[in-house]
C-alpha cells in the first residue's frame, strides 16, 4: 500500500478525454516520476491530486484518506505540497516572509485572527523560517525582494518553503524547465539531498530525462491519458514500448 | 403587448448608447488593460464638438435695430450668422440646421487627435503601472476636461437640436397594425440606433476584415508573443486608443439631440459604462455590446409602472442588481476572457 | 513600546502630536492677515481631516494590503452615519453607543457584502462591490425614505427631531450629540496676539480615536494577519497551495476595513448629527479610493496624508473667491493686480476641482507612490545634502523583524 | 417634549460642570465676552453666502451670487442702491449695517447636504459669518437650516421650493423668500382650469425624492379640487439622465397633460424627451396634449431651448414684472452683470436687504432680535410686490408668477413670458395646514447661540 493510491480515475474535457483508468500507487519515501509526451495527460493528473481539478471517476487515496472534494489549501494541510512549473512565490515579500508564511499556516492552519500580535515576536517560526534558509543556502539573502531573486533562487526559496512545512509528501511539476544546465544540476542534488536526508516522499513530473533517471527510482509513463507501464528506471529504459511511445518521439 | 414593444424599443435605443460607450472602453480598458476614468470626458467632449460647431456656425456680427429694444431698453443688437450671410438666408439656416449630422464629420478628426494625444502623452506611461495608477491620473485628467468645458459653456445644459427634418416622432405601431398612438417613438431616437449599429459594425468589421484588426486582436490575446514577431504592436495600440475615443466622441456628438449636452455627463455615464463592461466581461467586444444592450432593455422594463409597482424602487437599482446577479452566476461577465483583470 | 519596534513608535508618536497640536498646526497665520484664508484649524475641518484619515486607514487595510479595490466603501460610511443618528433619535445624544452601533452595523453589512463580492476577484470584485454601494444610495435616497416608512429622511438627511422619543435624553443634557455631558460642540478659544486657536471637544474625541485605530492598524500591519493579507495581494495560489485559505482572510480585511469606515460615518453623525445619502454615493467611495491612492497605497501614514489632502482643497480652496483674491494682491498696480487674479481666478472658488484635477495629475505622475514617496524623496534629499551617499536605496518594504 | 425647552445656557452650564477643570467651553467660536454668536465687534460684519459652485446647478450658484454681492454693495452704499431706493422700510442708509461694513465669504454645497452643512460650518466657525444665505435645492436648505438653528445664527434660505422648508422642518432661525410647492399648485391651478378646462388627465412624471414628492402632492391635490383626473404618478430616479422609458407610455395612458415635477438638469431632459416624442403635436381624449412644469427657472428655460414654447409653469419671480422694485432691480443687476437677473437671483438679493433691514429696526445682530424683527414683517419695494413675512412658519407671501414658454422671443432673455400674477390671498394656507407638518410642525424657540 503506497502513501499515494489513484484507482481508476478518469477526467473528460467536453470532447477529449483527458485522463482513462489510470492506476498509480506512490510507495513512502520513493522518489516516482511521472513521464509521458505532450498531451499525456501529467498535468491533469497532478491537479487531480492537488484539488485544482476533481476526477470524473476512481478515487485518489492519500494516506489512507480521500483527496477528492477537498480544496488545495485542505490537501496541503493533510501533508501534500507543491512545487510550480515557473516558481510560485510571493513576489511583493522578502525571502524571510516567504519562508514564514508556510511555517505559520502550518501551526496556525488555514486561517487565525492573529491580527493583534506581531510577527517580529514570533520568536519559533522566525527560528525555524531561518534555519531552513540556512539548509537552502539562502540565510544571506533573506532581506532581498523575492522578485529580485534568480531564477535558481526562486526555485530554491519555493523548495525550501514547501519542505518548511515538513510535507509527506512532495510533487514537483518539471521542476527544471527552462533552467540553465547548471541551475538543473543544483536542483537535481537538491532534490537528491532531500530525498536522502528527510523522510519524504517525492513524486515528479518531468520531460527531461537526464533529471529522472537521475531521481527516480520508480516510474510511471503516461500515454494517452492512460499508464502505459510502471517500473524500475533500468527496466523503463530498456522497455521498447516506452522506447515507442515516448522516447523515440523526443530523442 | 404593444407596451412590450414599445419598452423594447426604447431599451434597444438606451441600449446602443451603452453599448457605443462600453465599446469604446472596452477597447482601452479590456484589452489594453488600463482603467480609463477619461472615457466618460471623451464621452462628453464628443457632445461639446457638436456644440461648439453650433457656436461656429453662428459666429454672427451685430447690427443695432432701432426699432426693438432689449431687457434694459437700449436698441436692441440684432446678429446674424455669417454663414446666413455668405450662403444666403436660406442656404445658411440650413446648414445650422444640419449642425449636429455635421458635427459627426468635425468630430471624427478633433476625437482622433484627443484619443492620440492622450495616449502618446500620458497614458502610454502608465501602461506598467498599478491599475490605482491608472484610475487616478485618469480621474484627475477627467476633472481637468470637464472643468474646462464648463469654464468655456457653463454648467447649465445646451440644446444641439437635430435637424427640423428629423425631429419630432413616428407612429411606428400604426405601421404594423395597432392603433394610432401605440407605440410612437421620437425620429433622431432611431437614427441613434441605426448610428450606433453601423458604428458597432464597422468597429467589429475593422478588427475582423483588415490585417491591421488581425494584428491588434491578436496582441490582445498575447502582446508580447506578437511584439516578438516583430509587429510595432504599441503603435497599433495608439491608433486603437484613437478609434476608442472617436466612437466614444460620436456617441456624444449624436447623443446631443436626445438630452443636451452639460460638462458633468461624462461622469454620469462612467460608472455606468464600466458595469457594462464588466458585465459583458472582460476582454470581450460582443460580451460589452450585448450587456449594453441588454442593461438598456432590462432598465426600460424595471421603469414600467407594473415593474416599479411590483417592486418598490426596483427602475432605481435595476442595472446594479442585474450586474450583481450576472457576476455572481457567470464569474467572468457574459463573455470575459479568463485572466484579463483577476487579479 | 506598546508592542511596537522603535520605527512604528516613532510613527505613532509623530501622528500623535501632528493630531493633537492640529489647532495650533493648522493656523499658523494671525486671523486677521490675508493669509488667514489658508488656516485650516477651525473645529468642523480639522474634525473632518481626522474622520476621514480613519476612513482611509481602514480601507488601505483591504486595499492596501490584499490589493482587492471596493468601489462601495462609503456604503459603509453611511450606514455607520444612519445608525449613529438613530440611536441619537430613539435613545440619547451620548455619542459612545451611537459610535458603537455604527461600528456593529457597518460590520454587519461588510460581512453580507464582503462575503458575496468576495467570491470574485479583479474587477469583478470592484464593480460587485460598487453594484451594491449604488443600491443602497438609491435606496437611502428615495424608496427608504418614503413616507410610510422612513428610515433615511432621503435628500435632506436623516436628522433628530423634537418629536423623536430620545428614552434616555434627561434635562440639562446638552440638545446635540455629547460624551457624558460634554457638547461635541464645545469649543474653547484661545487667542494669543493675533493668533486664535481653536480646541474643539469633537475633534479632541476624533482624534483621540483616530490615535486608537491608527495604533491597531500598525499592529494589524505588523501582524501574521497583515503579512497573510499582503501574501493574497502577491500571489493567492501559492497562498491556497501552502495549506492557507484566503477567503476568510480578505473577508476579515474587508469586515475591518468596513468597521473602520463606519467607525467614521458614526464619527461624523457624532459631529454632526445630520445623515446625507450622498455620503454612500460611488463618487464618495471614489474619493476615498482616491485617498488611499494619492497618499499612498499601502502605507500606514499615506491615507491620512491623502484625505487631508483632498479635504483641504474641498474646503479651503472653494472658499477663496475673488474679492479674496482682490485682497492679497491689492498691493500690486491696479492693471497687474486683475492680471493676477485673472489669472487665477478659473483655478479657486468655484473652479477647486480645477486644481485638485491638476494636482491628482501632478502627484501620479512625478510621485508613483503618492505622496509618502514625496515625503521619502525629499527626506532623502536632505540626508544627502547633509550626509553624502551613505543612504541605503529606499527599501521598497521593511524586513518583518 | 419637554426636555426640548433647555436652553443654550443651561447646555453651557453643563457642559462645563461636564468639563470641570477644563477653561469654559463656549458653542462655536465666540470668545466668552459675547451675548450671540459671532457677534461682530470690529468695523465689519461677515454674511455668508453657501451656493453651488460645482455640480449641476453650478450656474444657478454663480447667479445667486452675482445677486449677493450686488446687495452688499448697495449696502455698502456703492452702485446705484437698487432697491434701497424702493424698499418701503427706509431703516437701511446705504452706510453698511448697523454702521458696520459689509464684507463677505462664500462656500461650494456641491448641493448635497453633507457638503453644504461643512461649508457653512466653516463659514461660521472660520469667518465668523452673523448669516447664511443661499442655496438651490430644498434639500440643502433644510439642512443647512438646521445647522444654522442649532449654531444660533439666521438662515435666510435661496431657492427652495419644498413645502417642507417652511412645513415640518421650519425652524426660528431660518426664513424663506421662495415660495413653495403649495404655493405652485395653488396658482397653477386657475390658470390651468382657465387654459385647458376642467375635464383633463393628468400623467405625472415626478422625481423620486422629498421634493418631487411634495410638489406632486401639491399640484394633484389643486388639480383634482378643479375636477382633472390623475391617470398615474411614476416615481423617476433622481440619477436618471434619459427619461424616453418613462415618457414613452404616456401617450398611451390615456392622459392628455403631462406634468413634470422635476427641477433643473431633470427638467430639461424629461421636457426635452417629452418635446422628441412629439406630446405636443398630439390629440388625445379629443384635446390637444399639454405640458406642465410647476417650477420654472431661467436657467432651465434656457436649457431646455425651444422646447419650452408653450409650456406652462410658475415662478416666484420674473425681471419682466412692472413694479417699482422690480426695475430698478433689474437695471442695477444689468447694467453690473450684462444680463437679467433670474428668480433664484432676486430671492437671494431680496434676502440679504431683508436681513440687513431686520438687523437695522431691531438695532441688534442678535439673531432672536432679527427673527423678532421680521416675523410678521411687511414690506414692498424688492420686486415682488406686497409682501408678508409670516410669523406662524417665517414664509414669504406674496403673489406668485404663472408662466409660459414665449412662442416667439426676441432675444434669450425674454423665452418665458408672464401669463398670470396670482393673488397673494389664492395661494396662502393656514400655517397648520397638513401638507406643512400639520398642527405638530413648531418652529421651536429661538437660538442665539454663545
Amino acid at each position: 500500500m503506497g502513501i499515494l493510491e489513484v484507482k481508476d480515475v478518469g477526467k473528460r474535457f467536453g470532447g477529449l478525454q483527458a485522463l482513462s483508468n489510470v492506476n498509480l500507487s506512490v510507495k513512502e519515501n520513493s522518489v516516482h516520476a511521472i513521464i509521458g509526451p505532450n498531451g499525456a495527460g501529467k498535468s491533469t493528473l497532478l491537479n487531480c491530486l492537488v484539488g485544482k481539478l476533481i476526477p470524473d471517476s476512481g478515487s485518489v487515496m492519500f494516506d489512507g484518506q480521500s483527496v477528492l472534494g477537498r480544496a488545495p489549501f485542505e490537501i496541503n494541510q493533510m501533508g501534500i505540497s507543491r512545487v510550480f512549473q515557473t516558481p510560485e512565490i510571493f513576489g511583493d515579500l522578502t525571502v524571510m516572509e516567504n519562508m514564514l508564511i508556510p511555517i505559520f499556516a502550518m501551526r496556525d492552519g488555514a486561517f487565525r485572527m492573529h491580527a493583534y500580535e506581531t510577527v517580529a515576536n514570533e520568536r519559533e517560526v522566525i527560528e525555524q523560517a531561518e534555519q531552513m534558509l540556512e539548509e537552502m543556502n539562502m540565510a544571506d539573502k533573506r532581506h532581498m525582494h523575492s522578485a529580485a531573486l534568480s531564477r535558481g533562487d526562486k526555485r530554491r526559496l519555493e523548495i525550501g518553503m514547501c519542505l518548511s512545512q515538513k510535507p509527506r509528501l512532495l510533487l514537483l511539476d518539471e521542476p527544471t524547465a527552462g533552467m540553465a544546465r547548471a541551475d538543473t544540476n543544483n536542483t537535481i542534488d537538491l532534490l537528491k539531498q532531500i530525498s536522502e536526508e528527510r523522510d519524504i516522499t517525492i513524486a515528479i513530473i518531468e520531460h527531461d530525462m537526464h533529471v529522472v533517471f537521475s531521481l527516480a527510482n520508480r516510474i510511471t509513463v503516461l500515454a494517452q491519458g492512460t499508464p502505459l507501464v510502471e517500473d524500475d528506471p533500468q527496466n523503463i529504459r530498456g522497455n521498447p514500448k516506452v522506447r515507442e511511445a515516448y522516447l523515440g518521439e523526443s530523442a | 403587448m404593444d407596451a412590450i414593444l414599445l419598452q423594447i424599443l426604447n431599451g434597444l435605443d438606451k441600449g446602443s448608447a451603452y453599448a457605443l460607450i462600453a465599446l469604446g472602453l472596452t477597447l482601452i480598458f479590456g484589452t489594453l488593460g488600463v482603467v480609463n476614468f477619461a472615457h466618460g470626458a471623451l464621452f462628453m467632449i464628443g457632445a461639446f464638438c457638436a456644440v461648439t460647431l453650433q457656436r461656429i456656425l453662428n459666429l454672427s456680427f451685430e447690427s443695432v435695430d432701432e426699432s426693438q429694444t432689449d431687457f434694459l431698453g437700449n436698441p436692441l443688437k440684432v446678429k446674424t450668422p455669417y454663414v446666413e450671410a455668405w450662403f444666403g438666408p436660406e442656404a445658411g439656416a440650413v446648414i445650422i440646421d444640419w449642425s449636429v449630422p455635421l458635427a459627426v464629420l468635425f468630430a471624427i478628426p478633433i476625437m482622433l487627435f484627443v484619443g492620440y494625444a492622450m495616449e502618446r502623452g500620458l497614458i502610454k506611461f502608465f501602461y506598467k503601472r498599478p491599475h490605482a495608477d491608472q484610475i487616478l491620473v485618469t480621474f484627475g485628467l477627467a476633472i481637468v476636461l470637464q472643468e474646462v468645458i464648463k469654464y468655456f459653456f457653463g454648467a447649465n445644459p445646451i440644446q444641439t437640436p437635430p435637424p427640423e427634418a428629423l425631429r419630432g416622432s413616428l407612429d411606428l405601431g400604426v405601421m404594423v397594425g395597432f392603433d394610432p398612438n401605440a407605440i410612437i417613438y421620437p425620429i433622431w431616437r432611431l437614427v441613434y440606433f441605426v448610428f450606433a449599429t453601423v458604428i458597432i459594425g464597422g468597429v467589429f468589421a475593422f478588427l475582423q476584415f483588415t490585417t491591421f484588426g488581425m494584428v491588434v486582436r491578436a496582441g490582445m490575446a498575447d502582446r508580447e508573443t506578437v511584439g516578438l514577431l516583430g509587429i510595432n504592436i504599441d503603435r497599433r495600440f495608439t491608433i486603437m486608443f484613437g478609434i476608442a475615443a472617436a466612437v466614444a466622441g460620436l456617441a456624444g456628438v449624436m447623443y446631443g439631440p436626445l438630452n443636451p449636452p452639460n460638462y458633468h455627463m461624462g461622469m454620469d455615464f462612467l460608472v455606468l459604462s464600466f458595469v457594462v463592461v464588466v458585465v459583458g466581461g472582460m476582454g470581450s467586444l460582443p460580451g460589452a455590446v450585448l450587456a449594453g444592450f441588454l442593461l438598456g432593455i432590462l432598465e426600460s422594463f424595471a421603469s414600467t409602472t407594473w415593474a416599479t409597482t411590483t417592486i418598490p424602487g426596483i427602475n432605481q437599482i435595476i442595472i446594479y442588481l442585474v450586474a450583481i446577479i450576472i457576476l455572481l452566476t457567470r464569474p467572468r461577465g457574459l463573455m470575459g476572457r479568463k485572466g484579463v483583470m483577476e487579479d | 513600546m506598546l508592542g511596537l519596534d522603535k520605527k512604528d513608535t516613532t510613527l505613532l508618536i509623530i501622528v500623535a502630536l501632528l493630531t493633537l497640536l492640529a489647532p495650533f498646526l493648522l493656523n499658523p497665520f494671525p486671523s486677521d492677515s490675508a493669509m488667514a484664508q489658508f488656516n485650516a484649524g477651525y473645529p468642523d475641518l480639522m474634525q473632518r481631516f481626522v474622520i476621514f484619515g480613519i476612513f482611509a486607514v481602514g480601507f488601505n487595510i483591504l486595499f492596501g494590503l490584499t490589493g482587492y479595490l471596493s468601489f462601495g466603501h462609503a456604503a459603509f460610511l453611511g450606514i455607520g452615519s444612519y445608525s449613529a443618528v438613530w440611536m441619537f433619535k430613539l435613545f440619547s445624544y451620548n455619542v459612545i453607543p451611537a459610535i458603537a452601533l455604527s461600528v456593529i452595523m457597518a460590520g454587519l453589512f461588510s460581512l453580507l457584502i464582503g462575503f458575496i463580492s468576495l467570491r470574485r476577484s479583479g474587477i469583478y470584485f470592484s464593480i460587485l462591490t460598487l453594484a451594491f454601494a449604488q443600491m443602497s444610495f438609491a435606496l437611502a435616497y428615495s424608496v427608504l425614505s418614503n413616507p410610510k416608512f422612513n428610515l433615511t429622511n432621503g435628500e435632506t438627511g436623516l436628522q433628530v427631531y423634537a418629536d423623536d422619543p430620545q428614552m434616555f435624553h434627561r434635562d440639562g443634557l446638552p440638545d446635540l450629540p455629547h460624551l457624558f455631558g460634554l457638547s461635541m460642540r464645545s469649543t474653547y478659544t484661545l487667542d494669543m496676539g493675533a493668533w486664535s486657536f481653536d480646541f474643539n471637544a469633537g475633534y479632541y474625541l476624533c482624534a483621540v480615536i483616530m490615535m486608537i485605530v491608527f495604533y491597531l492598524a500598525i499592529r494589524i500591519f505588523r501582524s501574521p494577519f497583515g503579512m497573510m493579507l499582503r501574501a493574497v495581494k502577491s500571489n493567492q495560489q501559492r497562498m491556497n497551495y501552502t495549506g492557507l485559505n484566503s477567503r476568510p482572510y480578505t473577508l476579515a480585511a474587508f469586515v475591518i476595513s468596513g468597521m473602520y469606515a463606519g467607525l467614521a460615518g458614526g464619527l461624523m453623525a457624532a459631529m454632526d448629527p445630520l445623515a446625507g445619502a450622498e455620503r454612500m454615493q460611488w463618487t464618495a467611495s471614489g474619493e476615498v479610493v482616491l485617498m488611499t491612492i494619492l497618499g499612498g497605497t499601502g502605507t500606514l501614514i499615506g491615507p491620512v496624508l491623502g484625505a487631508g489632502f483632498i479635504k483641504y482643497f474641498e474646503n479651503i480652496f472653494s472658499k477663496i473667491n475673488d474679492s479674496v483674491l482682490h485682497g492679497w494682491f491689492a498691493f500690486l498696480p491696479d492693471g497687474m493686480e486683475d492680471f493676477v487674479v485673472a489669472v487665477l481666478h478659473p483655478f479657486v472658488g468655484k473652479g477647486w476641482h480645477l486644481t485638485l484635477g491638476i494636482l491628482f495629475m501632478l502627484v501620479v505622475i512625478f510621485l508613483p507612490g503618492g505622496l509618502v514617496e514625496g515625503g521619502t524623496r525629499l527626506r532623502n534629499w536632505f540626508r544627502g545634502k547633509r550626509s553624502g551617499a551613505d543612504d541605503k536605496p529606499s527599501g521598497k518594504t521593511e524586513p518583518a523583524e | 417634549m419637554s426636555n426640548k425647552s433647555v436652553t443654550r445656557r443651561g447646555v453651557l452650564k453643563t457642559g462645563a460642570v461636564a468639563g470641570a477643570g477644563v477653561a469654559l467651553p463656549t458653542i462655536f467660536t465666540a470668545s466668552s465676552a459675547s451675548a450671540f454668536t459671532n457677534e461682530p465687534t470690529g468695523g465689519t460684519v461677515t454674511l455668508g453666502f453657501n451656493v453651488p459652485q460645482t455640480g449641476p446647478y453650478a450656474d444657478e450658484g454663480n447667479d445667486e451670487l452675482l445677486a449677493q454681492q450686488l446687495a452688499v454693495e448697495h449696502l455698502n452704499g456703492e452702485g446705484d442702491g437698487g432697491c434701497l431706493n424702493t424698499f418701503t422700510s427706509k431703516a437701511l442708509k446705504g452706510n453698511g449695517i448697523l454702521g458696520k461694513k459689509v464684507t463677505f465669504v462664500t462656500g461650494d454645497t456641491q448641493t448635497k447636504s453633507d457638503a453644504a452643512r461643512a461649508s457653512a460650518k466653516s463659514m461660521i466657525e472660520k469667518d465668523g459669518a452673523i448669516m447664511i444665505n443661499g442655496g438651490s435645492s430644498s434639500g440643502v436648505a433644510v439642512a443647512v437650516q438646521g445647522l444654522c438653528q442649532e449654531a444660533g445664527i439666521i438662515f435666510m434660505a435661496g431657492l427652495t421650493h419644498a413645502n417642507d422648508t417652511t412645513g415640518k422642518d421650519r425652524k426660528k432661525n431660518g426664513f424663506r423668500h421662495f415660495f413653495n410647492a403649495y404655493m405652485s399648485g395653488a396658482a397653477l391651478a386657475p390658470v390651468l382650469a382657465k387654459e385647458m378646462g376642467a375635464d383633463r388627465r393628468a400623467y405625472h412624471l415626478t422625481a423620486d425624492y422629498n421634493w418631487g414628492w411634495t410638489q406632486e402632492e401639491s399640484i394633484v391635490a389643486s388639480t383634482e379640487a378643479l375636477g382633472w383626473e390623475t391617470v398615474n404618478t411614476v416615481k423617476t430616479p433622481l440619477a436618471s439622465t434619459d427619461f424616453s422609458s418613462y415618457i414613452a407610455p404616456v401617450l398611451n395612458s390615456g392622459a392628455d397633460v403631462l406634468v413634470l415635477n422635476h427641477y433643473g438638469g431633470n427638467m430639461v431632459n424629461s421636457l426635452t424627451n417629452a418635446i422628441q416624442f412629439g406630446l405636443l403635436d398630439k390629440v388625445a381624449n379629443g384635446k390637444d396634449f399639454k405640458i406642465v412644469v410647476p417650477l420654472y427657472s431661467e436657467l432651465m428655460a434656457a436649457g431646455a431651448g425651444e422646447n419650452i414654447k408653450g409650456v406652462l409653469g410658475s415662478m416666484n419671480y420674473n425681471w419682466q414684472l412692472e413694479n417699482e422694485g422690480s426695475k430698478a432691480f433689474v437695471k442695477s443687476f444689468g447694467e453690473k452683470y450684462g444680463k437679467p437677473p433670474s428668480n433664484s437671483a432676486q430671492t437671494c438679493y431680496a434676502q440679504v436687504l431683508l436681513y440687513a433691514d431686520a438687523v437695522e429696526r431691531a438695532g441688534s445682530f442678535n439673531p432672536c432680535a432679527v427673527v423678532e424683527a421680521l416675523e410678521g414683517f411687511e414690506f414692498d419695494g424688492l420686486g415682488n410686490g406686497k409682501t408678508l413675512y409670516r410669523a406662524e412658519d417665517h414664509q414669504c407671501f406674496k403673489d406668485v408668477l404663472v408662466v409660459r414658454g414665449a412662442q416667439n422671443p426676441t432675444n434669450a432673455y425674454d423665452t418665458l413670458e408672464i401669463v398670470e400674477i396670482t393673488p397673494v390671498d389664492q395661494v396662502t394656507y393656514p400655517p397648520d395646514h397638513p401638507m406643512f407638518g400639520g398642527a405638530e410642525a413648531t418652529l421651536g424657540e429661538c437660538n442665539e447661540g454663545a
